[in-house]
């Protein structure tokens, strides 16, 4: 049976958008037992959706009708689909029956846009998914809860996210407009791609309306990602959210966010300016910076979490500020590739930062009978809920870096990727900086993450313990939490993937800049390609 | 011959030891009032090894005698400070067995056994009923005996500091013997601290030693060799060892431990801080004689702080009332004679004087102790007076005590103080002259002493009806004692192996560094004799006339001096002055330093904390307000710096 | 080519006027209003980088563009309404409840 | 017997942690079975520490002595993701391995820490009381963490250890400590991390550096890799500029005399030592501690020789400072337990300072010291909290005269404060020697050995320690056991504590149980250290001293060391041949 390459290509978001499309139809159902099993008729479509992602890249296809699959994509939709079954599940018992189609229809839509972004060859495909991703999510908050804030986090959420989806856009009009194309890459040199413009004419490379365009994207991105400057929402919302919406928004958007990343800047082959470096190298220790001080300065729960999101976006950055490398002298491995840095650190981040809310939403107030809201709905929990604890222990723990946690192994990357890429970048002063900053973060960071534990474990129990009662979301805590040890043990599963997908970066690069200097070597010595490596 | 007698040696430490940890296995509950047979057994057997040990020791021809002294008997290895490039590199637990060690074993061995057969009678009440802590009393004794020998006994200096640590820990556990006596225990602390001082110096001079000679073995560091290697060194390790012995002998300016701890119980005072333990520092002076000689200047120090103390110790001694605290005194004194015997090159009589005074000390002390059986506990010689119709032995051994120490012709003390007092005068005339005033003052203080207690009308202290002479467990020890008090003099003057200063010769001068102040050894100079017999017999007819003629003089003298009495019946306020220039400033030193830890190390880590906090709050306070407006402002200002930062910087 | 200029000046002139509406207006409606301006501003920008090379990539990308923007009208109008029966106000300074 | 040989320390290190596991799926219904089942796991690591012991005997056993590492297991961790190679010019693989091993350094502290846990965890029957389950499984845990560091020969395993036992203890003094334990938790965990994270950004450095340089013997292929060799090759191989290692040093530095604790960033300690419950402290102080000392002498000395030379002069002042402020500040402590928190500032001052004297005998005693300090401070935390069992009070002026309500107590209070202030014939006094030895003939030269960093000048104030140090114990001694007897309030002789059972004014069998090894082991090593002196100094030389050696050297001749010389292995180079080698990487690219 032939299909259409691209349905063959496209099968997992397919599965996903359809399912998805399915539950809006059979969540007017009526039936008790129908609308029950939607829930696990959303953790088929992801099972199947994972079924059809398994494989490997194969040789020949990488780039074809706008779309690229290759092993970053694999891997984005391995995660995307994995954490995503883990999403579904700690969000099981959020909605209403009624709402159930749509809430978890939305959550497919939300996934498939983060599969979408890495497989986008071409800006237009990357902002729709983009906005695939977000959208969903805006209304997804909205449903969560019939709270106030809930409305008043969407309306921010939604507010803000357009705003900053027009920089976004307007960014993509410029960098249409250097080179008339919107493709990124495309499937061969021949193809007229803004990634070869740019090696092609080197001197694009530091055109304002180059600079204008990316530095616009980036800052879209920065949005997703919850990067400074883009932050301010980030705390509003995940407090207005649901916790489970929370752990949801730490995942979706900052993973589509860092998959554009890793695109955008595979587009300028990892060529930053002096000035696109030194910004980069701010908004990294800024995210970092403000993130920690903020979460330290909180007493709710979520928000803190919120804000410690932000620092773990400013680690990513650090990773990605590292780059790929060259394929020729990185080894593939996360301890060299920033990108794989970055892609490993993001999933055990969905995994941590998953878990550590859904134990806040398995967890309730014995005052208000809700989900922990205040950090001090947490005081004694470990004797009401000693499993859940265990469980937010581990998560925080990870999130903090400390061993015998993935969380430790995400850092032990990201740092180790910025100090080999030390001497690759024309700043290895600056990279050492950003690893003494980033481990000093770590250590500021773990105050606040300690207060949780402490408020769990070092505080008598307030009064009798009440859970939220969902097999679903203690099943889903409890894989989160021992997933964050597993990938302690065992990172190789996961790392050795996110090395695949790093790998592609670097590949990619020294193909192009290595390749066009020795295809033209007349334009190669003034090709800043060359002129960025390190004097000799 | 060498196993032997390494094996000798061996019996003689562990003999008391097991004593002593038998009676601490099982002495809590199965022995009780039988735990001084473990102790007694134990010293005995010690006793027994170290004379077949002196007579192993005799054996040995005299053309060998150098050779075989020299000899290192090692038992095991102990440790190493680095590992083996070439030779042994460990630290051995090793012996060296020569006629000093001998003479020194005897002594101790001999008094402690006495001091433990008189402390059966001593350490009980009324009832025969042995006092609280009896088993622990005779199992610190046999302790102190291990330790004692082990320090004797030693083959190199880190057993030497061991046993010297040793003793110390013993005395320090015997002087809180009565731990709740909050003097005693303080006592029991400040003996400790000030032994640590003086072993400050001590342990910097053993590194020193082996800093320059790669080894603590006496057998090289007293070698040529090892005298090489310490070459232009000598006076600073000299001094430095001496420390240790300033210490442990409580010479000045670290004397003042020992006068308290005669809070100790009695026998303890006798054994350990009269007649053995504190004359350590002066068998470490002899054992050293190597290196001390090497040094001039040493020397030099040695003698004058010898004979300074001596006269400084002895003019105490004479306001003193309680009757151990002039014992103490005069113990101090007398360990200042010794010490200006080997200034002055004459260790053997130092050593000499060692054994006498071991004796007589012992028998003031144990005499003293029977005082204060009699009177329940009271030893003010104010409190009472003419006990010695009450308490007839007693007294006789105790004028035999005091007349050994005031150097009375022909008793023991006679002849090893005026050996001491002639070599001082041959070398150092004024010094000679500062101990000939001393042996007056002893003479003066000892009866005084005498005198008040013992003589005249017979007063008791409240409470007590009757003086009575003390059981025969005590009284037994101190007739022995006498004996010795009496004739402990003969080894000057016997022939051959007995006579100390030919026993002693090839060990204290083997390579002829103590000059030629020896040499009067066998015939004394008679005009010395003559001028300190007799200034000992005018003391003694001082003190009658002044405390049983003319006891008005006692009583006015104070009156009219008032500055000096005081001066010297508050000891020259010596205690006073450490602690208002070492004790207070380092107690304040340390409250600065826990108050730095809490104010100034801890602020300034809340500081830094601080840091992140107060950004923390600002941001909070000025950037999260909450408004979309106020986000998108936030949002809208960033991302056109990024802007304009690119646009400029491209 | 140079003619693609004034329309991008237009473009940028449409989008920092929605930049300054959205910043300033304290209107809801009229906010979102302003970010479909900036949105608009981006669509004229597209057209005229597509005007400046000579190919339709730049209106295609316009029309993708103007589906989201009507998605996003649609969506941001039902947020209004909910948000206006909750307080019944369009002030947007009325949501902030949560800060810090 | 087959496996258990090949894995006995994979079996010592998890055996504790699978137990601390097992313990937590009991119920917690029955406080005495989870008991009884953590001890006998403790005593069973102990006893499987006495076979590894056995072991490692066994085979070191040669002409060659105790010289190198036995029992070693090592398998991958993190290994390569990819098979393939995409370079151009050699193999590169990643290499980062679970590689534990054991040498005479490691030896004696896996012994005293297998010996301390099981004792801790006795100690705790009668005073711990809530929560036991969570606390006898996070006991285990913390014991399987630190027998771990002192098994790891892989940088980061050592690192993954040394940090995860934090969260054991954070929680230990947390849930179970006195009336300031949160704070004293918090002040521990945040200021322990604050330094670490600073080590662990040196060792992702070392590990890069060590990929940059060093190459796979068998292959040729660079290796990103933690492994102690090959690490230590670094700096012998001239691969790290002494500017480089100054600033490694201090990275490291930060993490371990934190950890240590050096004078002036001690301050944690005894605030923690004093809210720990009393197992707590006599584990922090007994192993915990010593994971800084351990650091020093496992890492920064071999791994940085130069700048350890060039920084142990300072090191040493410090622990001087240390050794004095200490035990000034401990003897005007009132609290029993403050005053030996602080002497612990006292000791391990001295640890610090002969190993800074880079003397065998100075490394050598500082071994011991951490022996020593572990079993003697151990011990006196466990009977200060036997007194407060009794009394619920730590306060001197609250208590005096114990002698005679507790004989057995006092024997062994006077016994391992003795041991404490080196009295000779027991442990500590070996240890005080042989460091103050090293400290003070640091700068000399004989046996061929290259001067030290030290000298005389730095072991005469640190003598004065000992002097200082009899003064605070004995300051102790005295307030405690001596004068009139002296109880709290409402406690006669025997109290009834909180939770209604009455301990006997006296020690009971299991308390003195608990003391009776500690004091045996006391006085074993003060009367014959010999094993252990031959199991530690062999590897003191090959694997310290040796390493250091031409750093000394060159620091007596008086120049810097000569400057690292590029190797074709540098980066730099690697890059210029990659841009070259560009056709294959086209190819192979994909």
């Amino acid at each position: 049976m032939s299909v259409h390459p691209m349905i063959s290509m496209l099968a997992p978001e397919l599965v996903l958008i359809v399912a998805a499309s399915l539950l809006l139809i059979v969540g007017h159902s009526r039936r008790a037992f129908v609308l029950d099993s939607l829930p696990a008729l959303t953790l088929i479509a992801l099972g199947v959706a994972l079924w059809l992602a398994i494989g490997r890249p194969g040789g020949g296809i990488r780039s074809t009708h706008s779309l690229q699959i290759d092993a970053l994509v694999y891997y984005a939709r391995w995660i995307t689909l994995c954490v995503g079954v883990l999403i579904v599940l700690v969000n099981r018992h959020v909605p209403a029956a009624r709402e159930r189609g749509e809430y978890f229809a939305l959550m497919l839509f939300s996934l498939a846009g983060i599969s979408l972004v890495a497989v986008a060859d071409d800006m237009i495909l990357l902002f729709l998914a983009l906005e695939l991703v977000s959208v969903p999510t805006y209304v997804l908050i909205g449903l969560s809860r019939t709270d106030v804030r809930a409305q008043e986090a969407t309306g921010k959420y939604f507010f803000l996210g357009a705003f900053a989806a027009a920089f976004m856009l307007y960014g993509f009009s410029f960098l249409y407009g250097i080179g008339g194309t919107t493709t990124l890459f495309g499937s061969s040199a021949a193809e007229r791609s803004l990634a070869q413009l740019l090696v092609d004419q080197p001197a694009l490379r530091s055109d304002p309306l180059t600079m204008v365009g990316l530095m616009l994207v980036l800052a879209g991105i920065a949005f997703k990602l919850a990067a400074v400057p883009l932050h301010y929402y980030v705390a509003d919302v995940y407090h207005g959210a649901a916790s489970p919406v929370a752990g949801m928004l730490g995942f979706v958007p900052k993973f589509a966010g860092i998959l554009a990343l890793v695109r955008v800047a595979s587009v300028i082959d990892w060529q930053w300016t002096p000035a696109t470096f030194w910004l980069l190298w701010a908004m990294a220790v800024a995210t970092m910076f403000v993130g920690n001080t903020l979460a330290l300065m909180q007493t709710n729960a979520k928000r803190m979490l919120a804000y410690s999101s932000v620092a773990h976006s400013g680690y990513m950055l650090v990773a990605l500020l590292a780059g790929p490398g060259l394929a020729s002298t990185a080894i593939d491995a996360p301890t060299r590739n920033g990108v794989t840095a970055a892609l490993f650190y993001m999933a055990i981040y969905g995994l941590m930062n998953l878990g550590a809310f859904a134990a806040l939403a398995y967890i309730r107030s014995p005052e208000s009978d809700e989900p922990v809201d205040d950090l001090e709905d947490l005081a004694g929990a470990s004797q009401r809920h000693p499993a859940a604890c265990l469980a937010l222990a581990v998560c925080v723990l990870s999130l903090m870096g400390i061993p015998p946690m993935a969380g430790f192994l995400g850092k032990l990357y990201v740092f180790s990727a910025a100090i080999a890429a030390a001497d690759s970048t024309p700043h290895p002063a600056a990279m050492i900086w950003l690893v003494v900053i980033g481990v000093g973060n770590s250590a500021i960071a773990a105050a606040y993450y300690l207060r949780i534990i402490a408020t769990c474990y070092l505080r008598p129990a307030l009064g009798p313990g009440v859970a939220t009662r969902c097999d679903a979301l203690r099943a889903g805590l409890a894989i989160c939490a021992i997933g964050v040890v597993g990938f302690f043990a065992f990172p190789n599963v996961l790392s050795r993937e996110a090395g695949r997908a790093g790998q592609v970066c670097a590949a990619a690069r020294s193909e192009r800049t290595i390749g066009q200097t020795a295809a033209r070597r007349t334009t190669a010595r003034e090709s800043p390609a060359a002129s960025a490596l390190p004097r000799e | 011959m060498t196993g032997d007698v390494t094996q000798l040696a061996v019996w003689i430490l562990l003999a008391p030891l097991m004593g002593s940890i038998l009676i601490g296995m099982i002495g809590l509950r199965g022995l009780r009032d039988r735990a001084h047979w473990l102790a007694i057994l134990g010293v005995a057997a010690a006793l027994v090894a170290a004379v077949m040990l002196f007579n192993d020791l005799r054996a040995i021809p005299n053309a060998e005698r150098a050779a075989a002294f020299e000899k290192s008997h090692v038992v095991y290895d102990w440790f190493r400070a680095d590992a083996p490039t070439g030779g042994r590199g460990w630290f051995p637990v090793e012996f060296r067995i020569d006629s000093l060690t001998s003479v020194m074993l005897l002594t101790v061995l001999s008094v402690s056994l006495l001091v433990i057969v008189y402390s059966v009678g001593y350490m009980r009440d009324h009832h025969g009923q042995g006092e609280r802590g009896y088993e622990r009393f005779f199992a610190f004794l046999a302790l102190f005996v291990f330790s004692m020998c082990a320090l004797v006994l030693a083959g190199n200096f880190l057993l030497l500091y061991l046993g010297w640590e040793l003793v110390g820990l013993c005395s320090y556990l015997l002087i809180g013997f009565y731990y709740q006596k909050p003097s005693a225990a303080a006592a029991a602390k400040k003996a400790f601290l000030v032994n640590r001082v003086g072993d400050f110096g001590f342990g910097l001079g053993i590194l020193l030693i082996y800093w320059r000679c790669g080894d603590l073995s006496y057998t090289y560091v007293f070698s040529d060799a090892g005298r090489a290697a310490l070459d232009g060194y000598e006076t600073i390790v000299a001094l430095l060892l001496f420390c240790g012995a300033v210490g442990k002998s409580a010479q000045l300016p670290l004397h003042v431990w020992l006068p308290d701890a005669m809070e100790g119980p009695t026998p303890v005072s006798a054994l350990i801080h009269a007649a053995t333990m504190v004359t350590a520092g002066v068998y470490m002076v002899a054992r050293c004689g190597a290196i001390f000689t090497a040094s001039p200047t040493a020397m030099a120090v040695v003698a004058i702080i010898g004979g300074a103390t001596a006269l400084f110790a002895a003019t105490i001694a004479l306001t003193q009332f309680d009757m151990k605290r002039i014992l103490a005194y005069s113990t101090i004194s007398q360990l200042g004679y010794m010490f200006l015997g080997l200034g002055v090159h004459a260790p053997a009589s130092a050593i000499f004087h060692l054994f006498t005074h071991a004796y007589f000390k012992a028998l003031l002390f144990l005499g003293a102790g029977s005082v204060m059986h009699a009177m329940a506990g009271e030893i003010d010689i104010r409190r009472f007076g003419g006990l010695a119709r009450g308490l007839k032995i007693t007294a006789a051994t105790f004028w035999i005590g005091g007349l050994a120490l005031a150097g009375f012709p022909l008793f023991s003390g006679f002849w090893s103080k005026d050996e001491i007092i002639h070599a001082a005068l041959n070398h150092a005339p004024i010094l000679g002259g500062l101990a000939l005033l001393t042996a007056l003052l002893t003479a003066f203080y000892t009866f005084r002493m005498i005198f008040l207690a013992f003589h005249g009308p017979q007063r008791l202290p409240p409470g007590v009806e009757h003086a009575h002479e003390s059981v025969a467990w005590m009284t037994v020890p101190l007739l022995l004692l006498s004996i010795g008090a009496i004739g402990a003099g003969g080894v000057a003057m016997a022939s051959g192996d007995f006579n100390i200063h030919a026993w002693l010769g090839p060990v204290v001068a083997p390579h002829g560094e103590w000059s030629g102040a020896e040499s009067h050894a066998g015939g004394e100079d008679l005009t010395l004799m003559i001028v300190s017999g007799a200034l000992s017999i005018v003391g003694t007819i001082a003190a009658w006339y002044v405390y049983r003629r003319r006891p008005a003089i006692a009583t006015v003298v104070p009156i009219l001096l008032p500055g000096p009495h005081q001066l010297l019946y508050q000891k020259y306020y010596v205690d006073e002055l450490y602690d208002a220039l070492i004790v207070s400033p380092l107690r304040r030193l340390g409250r600065f330093c826990f108050g730095m830890d809490r104010y100034v190390i801890n602020t300034l880590l809340w500081l830094i904390t601080a840091v992140p906090r107060s950004i923390g709050f600002m941001l909070k306070e000025t950037m999260q307000v909450g408004a979309i407006q106020g986000y998108a402002m936030g949002m809208a200002v960033g991302v056109l710096l990024i802007v304009w930062v690119v646009l400029a910087g491209s | 080519m140079p003619y693609a200029v004034p329309f991008m000046m237009l473009g940028a002139v449409l989008f920092g006027i929605g930049l300054v509406g959205f910043l300033t207006r304290r209107n809801l409606i009229i906010m979102f209003l302003c970010t479909e301006v900036m949105f608009q501003g981006v669509l004229l920008n597209l057209i005229a980088m597509g005007l400046r090379h000579g190919n339709l990539q730049g209106q295609g990308f316009g029309l993708f563009v103007l589906v989201v923007a009507a998605v996003e009208a649609g969506l941001g109008l039902a947020i209004v309404v909910l948000l206006y029966r909750r307080r019944g106000t369009l002030d947007a300074e009325s949501w902030r409840t949560m800060r810090g | 017997m087959g496996f258990l040989a090949q894995h006995i320390l994979s079996v010592i290190i998890f055996f504790p942690i699978a137990a601390a596991i097992g313990l937590l799926l009991m119920p917690a219904s029955d406080p005495r079975a989870i008991r009884r089942n953590a001890f006998l796991a403790s005593l069973a690591t102990l006893v499987f520490a006495i076979v590894a012991t056995v072991y490692y005997v066994d085979q070191q056993r040669g002409p060659q002595g105790f010289h190198g590492l036995a029992l070693a297991e090592r398998c991958q961790w993190i290994s390569d993701p990819l098979p393939y190679n995409l370079g151009g010019d050699r193999p590169a693989k990643l290499q980062v391995q679970y590689y534990v091993a054991l040498d005479g350094i490691s030896l004696p502290l896996l012994l005293l820490t297998a010996l301390l846990t099981p004792l801790a965890i006795w100690s705790s029957f009668e005073s711990i009381r809530e929560r036991v389950r969570e606390y006898y499984a996070l006991l285990l845990l913390l014991h399987g963490a630190m027998l771990g560091v002192f098994c790891a020969r892989d940088l980061l395993l050592f690192y993954v250890f040394f940090e995860f036992t934090l969260i054991p203890l954070y929680l230990i003094i947390g849930i179970w400590g006195g009336s300031q334990r949160r704070r004293a938790a918090d002040m521990f965990f945040l200021y322990t991390l604050a330094g670490s994270v600073l080590t662990f950004a040196a060792v992702l450095y070392l590990g890069w550096q060590a990929f940059a340089n060093v190459r796979d013997p068998a292959d040729g292929a660079r290796v990103l890799t933690f492994e102690l060799e090959r690490l230590y090759q670094l700096a012998a191989e001239g691969h790290l500029t002494p500017s480089v290692q100054s600033i490694l040093f201090l990275a490291l530095f930060a993490g371990f005399a934190i950890k240590v604790p050096l004078f002036p960033f001690h301050t944690w300690l005894p605030l923690a030592h004093t809210e720990a419950p009393t197992a707590g402290s006599a584990i922090l102080a007994g192993v915990l501690l010593k994971l800084g000392t351990y650091g020093f002498l496992r890492l920064s000395l071999p791994m940085l020789p130069v700048a350890s030379v060039t920084f142990a002069p300072w090191i040493a002042v410090l622990a001087i400072i240390g050794i004095l402020y200490g035990a000034l500040a401990a003897w005007v402590q009132t609290d029993i337990k403050k005053l030996v928190a602080y002497s612990s500032v006292s000791h391990l001052g001295f640890c610090l300072l002969g190993m800074f004297s880079l003397k065998m005998s100075g490394l050598t005693g500082s071994l011991l010291y951490m022996v020593n300090h572990g079993l003697s401070t151990g011990a006196l935390f466990l009977l200060v909290g036997m007194i407060y069992d009794r009394y619920h009070t730590r306060e001197m002026a609250e208590l005096g005269g114990l002698a005679r309500r507790m004989p057995v107590f006092a024997f062994f209070l006077i016994f391992f404060t003795l041991s404490s202030i080196g009295l000779p014939g027991l442990n500590g006094f070996i240890g005080e020697f042989l460091v103050l030895l090293g400290a003070f003939t640091s700068h000399s030269t004989a046996g061929g050995t290259p001067p030290g960093p030290l000298g005389v000048w730095y072991a005469v104030p640190a003598a004065l320690g000992i002097v200082l140090g009899a003064i605070y114990m004995l300051h102790l001694c005295r307030a405690v056991l001596f004068g009139p007897l002296r109880e709290p309030r409402g406690s006669q002789g025997h109290a009834a504590d909180a939770h209604g059972t009455t301990l006997p004014a006296d020690l009971t069998l299991r308390e003195t149980a608990l003391l009776a090894p500690l004091a045996a082991c006391c006085l074993w090593l003060g009367v014959a250290p010999k094993p252990l002196f031959n199991v530690m100094q062999p590897p003191v030389q090959s694997q310290v001293l040796a390493r250091m050696r031409p750093a000394m050297t060159a620091t007596l001749a008086g120049n810097r060391p000569a400057s690292p010389r590029v190797t074709d292995a540098d980066p730099k180079s690697i890059r210029t041949r990659a841009v070259q080698a560009n056709p294959s990487a086209r190819t192979e690219g994909r």
